[in-house]
């Protein structure tokens, strides 16, 4: 696989609630290439969300607290020399993308990845390894979005990585006008691109001014705002021009740029096939349908153009008619902008259709992650296997369909070692409910945690680790 | 199993819910929720109803048990006394008191567990209760003193145990719990939850606490409303497979309300696809799955995601969304969704009104169309246009627009009675339609389209 | 339904209510015999004598049935004319001459409540469960604890009798003095104003060093319940799934608290504020009491003491009126604030 | 409970007063001896009358026999330490008698409201929306003034404009619980109306709201002492906190320059017993609303 647009590795989160210790996730590792689907499957309370929102810290702090874990971007940033111009310091790509710990070479720059130092003392930066800790040996420049400060955060949010949510209605300011809503993303990520667009907007007026025969008050007042402008290219986060939006009639210079936000904001809308959209623009959430509202969402996310999209169970609300409608737009859209996509959700027919790679939760572990094909012929895990089996088909009549026993574990006090054993029939007591599993390589990219595929263990038959979908068809 | 006396006989059942709006609060409107229904239950068998929210499937089920009162039509139940339905009565005529004693055996599953059980009462009390209210009895064998259980339970059978024979006496105290532990035990509880509060359960165990309630009125037939649409994929299969050997061993009638084709051809015998408040196909499974006749069938067959990569394929499209079954569509509610729409499905003022809408929008801005139109009020069958300040001009555009319509053979354009301008405004009107009727065009295979008639 | 619909089924919705509090007043009235009301309007006790009782049930038509007083009683409410006290002045005139003492009061104190609330309210949801949030917990217990009246005589004796300053009145007799002569308008009988309009700053520096007490005493009682409210609200705001995603959207956190949660948290605030008038109200009568400020409170309150019954019940149905005025207006606002209501 | 200390303080408090409640005879016992002869005005079966000593104007400072010192002279001087007490039975007994008799008449009507709903609820509601017209304070002021000044008439009157917020409040809850799901259950298993209402609505709606109310006991009791300081109270050597302050307020606010502070324990001490008394309640109060407000909730 590619190098990945996103290494979350060994995430830990716990929530700490009046009825004890939630461990919410428990060292989750995940994987995401450039322009992939990654589905995210698992039941209520496995940890899909709190995978993706503590990512990007929209968990509750506190009572969530992000134990340990690193989450890897790979974010290349505009050049600070030619303001993304292109100049000779980022090869006229007019980005920067190379990893600042290891100018690119991959390797830990302090044991220059030997993984120990000459006396022998193995290199605590890297844990002996010897990658760079910063690009995980990748040399682009990476970020750690679990160690960003909240500014860099803000930045990242809604441009690096955006998301989606399950109930669109709620997801819109009941109070604000689409337009607003959408305008903002744009306001807050590509200030310095509209006020460009701004200024070139106000020179070509104080041109056609200098035509008319009464432009001259007017060219005073463009005037004032063309510097305004300036400023504002210079600092985006001027506390002067805050105050001056509220001064009644300088008041005004806002408005163009707020033009320059709504055309935006209409192409954003068509882009996501809203028919109407000046209508839209002008509506308040409540007068649209559940379809158009998860159009509009979409189309905020999207405004970033984000490199990672996090779509958390965005049909789920929605009916079988109209998901179809958003499946087919986000697949379009997928082709259209290359950014890579989690998808979460608890659907696998869903997932079948949309993701390239899956990846199956249980109790806040990754189960099992493959190739979407792959997993659905030759599911390893227990629970991937029993979840499999259990799905009712709609182009086959089943005598019966496969369960799971049980019900899902209290976080509170889950189950040690393998989290899956008190409702696995192939549990050996020795080493699952002691020795919590890792994920094993079983090749072609089909990773599995489970102790049955450990090689070392040899306590299972060839014939448990048959890959059986408990479907019995007619 | 054919030939047997339906269970349930429902004619051209209407539930309508009133809109209050206005200074006083009065009926402003009215939700056309169920428009006009008729089928049939037979004893033993299942019968699915499945569709997009909003099209009422919901309120069919609350309406056979009357939690919502009927507008229109009747609902004949035949209750079957000890196994033998006798004389059907009309549930939307019979008395409240009368119909409180019929609920016995009509019980109904609800959606969302966690608020169909009344949080401050014990288990215990939930499955008791019902069995309270209706005074049930249980038979008693005469020697051992040991209860029948209750899927044996007939007049006058033997002691299973013990062969002597069996009293009728009323559940209480230890009779009472005996049952609700016997009961529990059946859906896959044990006792040491019958001290609990229901918040102490998951989503999978509360509904078969539902289930359990439900269950200690020895019902015939169960309501089963999106039983499991709340809860996980694994959950889910363990209770559609628990109500499966249920149904088996109490010989229950099934109404299954869902929005899942898959489930209900999991679970149904009989399928009826319902839309805006009609049943527009109703088939055996195989038959509706294997041959869809109605469009919006087909359409919901091609659109549902199916679980298997291998047959992965672009999504199909349904176009636009459900309409509000306030001023549901003329003719076949379905004609402004459908692809195969012909001229005389009931083309009405608005549609047309939304496709000038839209080709307005589309209009550049010197286009003759953009300026033809002032204001639209579409009524009924007709569509009023004031036309634009430039009469001529805004005319001829009409027509051309209608003209090309017409040309290019879309229905709406060929459903177009006449046209005719009073002063500056320019009257559009449709042909007249009726409803499709929901006819048998195979044995056991019926549809409401005018594809085939 | 749309807001001028919404407004008028709100006003329609009004006339039984003011209706009713006429009958109710009138109502209580009735329940005492023509001889206690009489009595009421006896001077001192000496004239206690039968004809004079007779003369004064004449004189007020006491002896009516009762339908054709309540007849007389609401043609004079209508126009204005709310009967007359003890010592036969006018009861409108009474309230009209010492409206703007109160309203001075009244207004300065709301506005404090109002925005030191939801600020109040704000920083504390922000910092729920932390030091700010304890803070104003502690502090807005206490304030609804204590009685106004304590609190007021406590501030008053401790700055006005130990430290001698902010005393009690409206102004301090040389200012009144001043006001009183032909120098100075009175424009509006708000010193405040009319200070300023005169162009006497001093005037308005005296009159406002008068009313920092009052102010103080009156709002900090009512100004616990908006903070409450508002804290309450703007937790639950935070937490919604719209403000979860402008963060997504990266919006600064500021701005995502000013605009996206805030104006929602808004909205339950809007309503309870009628109520905080209510209270407004029942402080206005202790405060003025305390401070010795002549208001309409205190107006009532003596009246009330020497029972005066038809004074305070002038006084109830003219704050019946307020309160309900108030609550219409709140109303109109609610819908105002979301538009759901308004277009929904 | 735990998560917030402050509800702990609260207990504290309302249990230290329950405790002075009934032990009043024992912390403040009438005089053993009183009458014109021994300079001591008191009734010897009435204890809620505070024994008087003496007509002088000035009060008397605190001192071993008048811990809190007394009242100035008008109509005597009453020992504030024994009218303290003794007021603190007076509280629980008018809070407690008031709230409750608001509560029952809320609960009653708003049940009904809320259940029944159609014109029942309209006229109802009317009524409520009525009474909320008035601000409390003030109706009770009306109240007072036409009938009379008494501890009667002042409960009554309190309790009258108390109750329309419980009707609102029952009535709200009943409608939402009306929709819960559970009530449709118990209708499909043939539940009869009056049923649903006791065994289902009724536990859903009353604990919350009987916990709520209880707090108002501070309230009201706010309010009485507000009336009886306006002097639309009890007789003035009746043992009620406001009437303590009353007794001492024009004497105070008269005085200009430092010799109104030499005689604070006047209008301190029961001034700070009401102040306790209320924010033990609101305190508690607090923290239930914490525990059963859903948007607090954590």
């Amino acid at each position: 696989m590619a190098d990945p647009v996103l290494r979350v590795s060994g995430l830990k989160v716990n929530f700490y609630t009046y009825d004890g210790v939630v461990k919410a996730l428990d060292g989750v590792s995940l994987d995401v290439a450039p322009h992939e689907t990654l589905g995210l499957v698992g039941e209520t309370g496995c940890g899909k969300s709190v995978t993706v929102n503590s990512l990007v810290k929209l968990i509750p702090i506190p009572p969530g607290r992000i134990e340990s874990g690193r989450a890897l971007l790979h974010w290349p940033v505009p050049c600070p020399h030619c303001r993304g111009k292109g100049c000779g310091t980022c090869g006229g790509s007019g980005k920067l993308d190379t990893c600042e710990a290891c100018n690119g070479r991959g390797t830990c720059s302090a044991c220059r990845g030997h993984g120990r130092f000459r006396d022998g003392k193995s290199c605590a930066r890297c844990a002996g390894v010897g990658k760079c800790y910063a690009c995980d040996a990748t040399g682009k420049r990476h970020v750690d979005l679990l160690a960003l400060s909240p500014r860099e955060l803000r930045e990242v949010r809604g441009s690096a990585m955006s998301m989606i949510f399950q109930e669109a209605m709620s997801a819109l300011n009941p109070v604000l006008k689409i337009g607003e809503q959408v305008g903002e993303s744009f306001y807050y990520h590509q200030r310095e691109a509209l006020c460009r667009a701004t200024i070139a907007r106000l020179e070509k007026e104080i041109e056609r001014a200098r035509g008319a025969a009464t432009g001259a008050v007017r060219i005073v007042s463009l005037r004032l705002y063309l510097t305004l402008y300036r400023w504002m290219l210079n600092k985006t986060e001027s506390r002067l021009l805050q105050f001056l939006r509220k001064v009644p009639v300088v008041r005004r210079y806002h408005r163009w740029i707020e033009k320059e936000m709504e055309q935006r904001s209409l192409e954003a809308l068509r882009k996501v096939r809203i028919p109407a959209p000046e209508e839209v623009l002008k509506a308040y959430p409540h007068e649209l349908s559940g379809g158009m509202t998860q159009r509009v969402v979409i189309a905020i996310a999207l405004a970033g153009n984000p490199k990672v999209l996090v779509a958390d169970e965005p049909t789920t609300a929605l009916d079988v008619t109209i998901q179809s409608q958003i499946l087919r737009l986000m697949q379009d859209l997928k082709a259209e902008l290359g950014a890579a996509i989690i998808f979460i959700t608890h659907d696998l027919a869903v997932i079948a259709q949309i993701a390239d790679r899956v990846a199956v939760m249980y109790a806040g572990t990754i189960a099992e992650t493959a190739p979407v094909r792959e997993i659905f012929k030759r599911p390893l895990h227990p629970y991937t296997r029993g979840l499999i089996g259990a799905i009712p088909r709609p182009h086959q009549d089943l005598v019966r369909l496969s369960e799971i026993p049980g019900n899902v574990p209290n976080l509170v006090n889950p189950p040690g070692g393998c989290r899956f054993h008190p409702r696995c029939k192939f549990a050996k007591a020795e080493v699952c409910a002691s020795e919590k599993p890792l994920l094993f390589d079983v090749g072609n990219g089909h990773l599995v945690a489970c102790h049955m595929y450990d090689q070392n263990a040899p306590l299972w038959t060839d014939e448990d680790r048959q890959p059986r979908v408990e479907v019995v068809a007619r | 199993m054919m030939g047997e006396e339906p269970m349930f006989r429902v004619e051209d059942l209407k539930v309508h819910f009133p809109i209050l709006g206005g200074i006083l609060k009065r009926p402003i409107a009215w939700v056309h929720a169920v428009d006009g229904v008729s089928f049939t239950i037979r004893p033993g068998e299942t019968l699915g109803i499945v569709g997009e929210s909003g099209c009422g499937k919901t309120t069919v089920g609350r309406a056979l048990l009357q939690l919502v009162k009927s507008t229109g039509g009747s609902i004949w139940f035949a209750p079957p006394a000890d196994g033998t339905p006798s004389a059907p009565v009309n549930l939307s005529k019979i008395p409240r008191r009368k119909l409180r004693r019929l609920r016995r055996s009509i019980q109904i599953i609800f959606q969302d567990p966690t608020s169909s059980l009344d949080p401050r009462q014990l288990v215990k009390a939930i499955v008791a209760e019902p069995m309270r209210i209706h005074g049930l009895t249980g038979l008693r064998c005469t020697k051992c003193g040991s209860v029948v259980p209750i899927h044996l339970e007939r007049p006058g059978i033997a002691c299973p145990r013990c062969g002597a024979t069996t009293e009728a006496v009323p559940f209480k105290g230890a009779q009472l719990e005996a049952r609700v532990i016997e009961l529990l035990d059946r859906v896959g509880l044990n006792p040491e939850h019958l001290f609990r509060y229901p918040h102490e359960f998951s989503g999978g165990q509360k509904q078969r606490i539902a289930i359990t309630r439900a269950l200690s009125l020895r019902p015939a037939f169960l309501v089963l409303d999106e039983p499991t649409s709340s809860l996980d994929v694994s959950v889910q299969a363990q209770i559609l497979n628990l109500l499966k050997d249920l149904q088996r061993e109490y010989r229950l009638t099934y109404l299954f309300i869902s929005h899942n084709l898959a489930v209900v051809r999991y679970m149904a015998n009989r399928i009826a696809v319902m839309y805006l408040g009609k049943f527009i196909e109703v088939a055996g499974k195989g038959e509706l799955f294997d041959d869809p006749l109605h469009p919006y069938t087909r359409g919901l067959l091609e659109t549902i995601p199916v679980p298997d990569p291998e047959r992965r394929r672009e999504l199909a499209l349904m176009k636009g969304e459900v309409p509000s079954p306030v001023s549901p569509p003329f003719g076949c509610r379905f004609h402004p969704r459908c692809p195969v729409a012909m001229p005389h499905c009931g083309w009405e003022g608005r549609d047309l009104q939304k496709v000038l809408e839209d080709a307005i929008h589309e209009a550049s801005p010197d286009s003759p169309l953009s300026g033809a139109v002032a204001e639209m009020q579409a009524d009924g069958r007709t569509l009023r246009i004031r036309i634009g300040p430039d009469p001529e001009r805004s005319r001829a555009a009409l027509d051309a627009f209608l003209a090309e319509g017409r040309a290019v053979g879309t229905p709406i354009y060929q459903a177009i009675e006449e046209t005719s301008q009073q002063g500056d405004e320019f009257v559009i009107s449709f042909r007249e339609t009726r409803e499709p009727e929901l006819k048998e065009v195979k044995p056991g295979h019926a549809v409401a389209c005018y594809l085939y008639e | 339904m749309n807001l001028h619909v919404y407004v008028i089924r709100r006003i329609l919705l009004l006339v039984p209510v003011i209706l009713g509090v006429t009958l109710l007043i009138f109502g209580v009235l009735q329940l005492l015999s023509p001889l206690q009301r009489a009595a009421a309007f006896v001077q001192n006790p000496q004239d206690l004598r039968p004809e004079n009782i007779e003369r004064t049930i004449e004189k007020y038509h006491l002896n009516d049935p009762p339908w054709v007083q309540y007849q007389t009683w609401m043609s004079g409410i209508l126009s204005g004319n709310l009967g007359v006290d003890r010592f036969e002045h006018s009861i409108a005139a009474a309230l009209i001459s010492r409206a703007p003492t109160t309203i001075e009061l009244a207004v300065y104190s709301s506005i404090v409540i109002v925005l030191g609330g939801i600020w109040q309210g704000t920083v504390a949801a922000r910092r729920k469960d932390r030091l700010p949030d304890h803070a104003t917990r502690v502090l807005a217990i206490s304030g609804w604890s204590l009685p106004t009246f304590w609190l007021g005589l406590l501030l008053l004796t401790f700055f006005y009798g130990g430290l001698g300053i902010l005393g009690p009145g409206t102004v301090s007799i040389e200012v009144g003095e001043y006001t009183r002569s032909s120098a100075f308008t009175r424009y509006t009988g708000l010193y405040t104003i009319d200070g300023i309009l005169n162009g006497d700053l001093f005037v308005t520096w005296d009159a406002l060093e008068h009313l920092v007490l009052p102010v103080f005493t009156l709002s900090f009682v009512s100004w616990a319940i908006i903070t409450r409210i508002m804290r309450s609200s703007m937790i639950e705001a935070l937490g919604r799934d719209y403000v979860k995603f402008a963060r997504a959207k990266g919006v600064p956190e500021r701005v995502v608290v000013r605009r996206h949660a805030r104006r929602n948290a808004l909205i339950p605030v809007a309503t309870v504020s009628g109520f905080v008038v209510a209270g407004l109200l029942n402080g206005v009568v202790i405060t003025e009491t305390v401070f010795a400020r002549p208001g309409i409170g205190d107006y009532a309150a003596v009246a009330a003491l020497n029972l005066d019954i038809a004074a305070t019940l002038g006084f109830t149905l003219v704050n019946a009126f307020l309160l309900v005025i108030t609550n219409l207006v709140v109303d109109v606002l609610y819908a105002y604030i979301d538009p759901r209501i308004r277009l929904g | 409970m735990k998560q917030n200390p402050l509800s702990v303080v609260g207990l504290a408090i309302i249990l230290m007063f329950i405790g002075i409640a009934i032990a009043a005879p024992v912390l403040a016992p009438l005089p053993a001896v009183c009458g014109p002869d021994v300079g001591i005005v008191c009734d010897p079966n009435d204890p809620y009358i505070i024994p008087g000593y003496g007509y002088q104007r000035d009060p008397l400072p605190p001192s071993p026999e008048h811990p809190f010192g007394t009242t100035p002279g008008e109509p005597a001087r009453l020992d504030i330490y024994y009218g303290i007490i003794w007021g603190t039975r007076n509280a629980f007994r008018v809070g407690i008698v008031v709230v409750g008799s608001a509560l029952l008449i809320g609960i009653a009507l708003g049940l009904l409201a809320g259940f029944r709903g159609g014109f029942l609820d309209e006229v109802i509601m009317r009524i409520v929306d009525i009474m909320l017209a008035f601000p409390a304070l003030i109706l009770a002021i009306a109240f007072v003034a036409a009938f009379g000044a008494s501890l009667q008439n002042l409960m009554i009157a309190v309790a009258a404009v108390w109750w329309p917020s419980y009707v609102r409040l029952v009535r709200g809850d009943v409608l939402a619980a009306r929709e819960q799901g559970y009530v449709e259950a118990a209708r499909a298993i043939g539940a009869s109306d009056f049923r649903i209402m006791g065994r289902h609505i009724l536990p859903n709606v009353i604990y919350p709201i009987i916990i709520l109310s209880s707090m108002d006991i501070g309230a009201v009791v706010l309010v009485i002492a507000a009336l009886s300081f306006l002097g639309l109270g009890v007789a003035p050597n009746y043992a009620d906190w406001g009437g303590l302050v009353n007794l001492t307020r024009n004497y105070i606010v008269g005085q200009v320059g430092g010799d109104s502070l030499a005689y604070w324990y006047t209008y301190v001490y029961p001034g700070l017993f009401i102040f306790l008394f209320v924010l033990g309640w609101n305190l508690l109060g607090d923290a239930f609303r914490d525990i059963l407000d859903p948007k607090v909730r954590r």
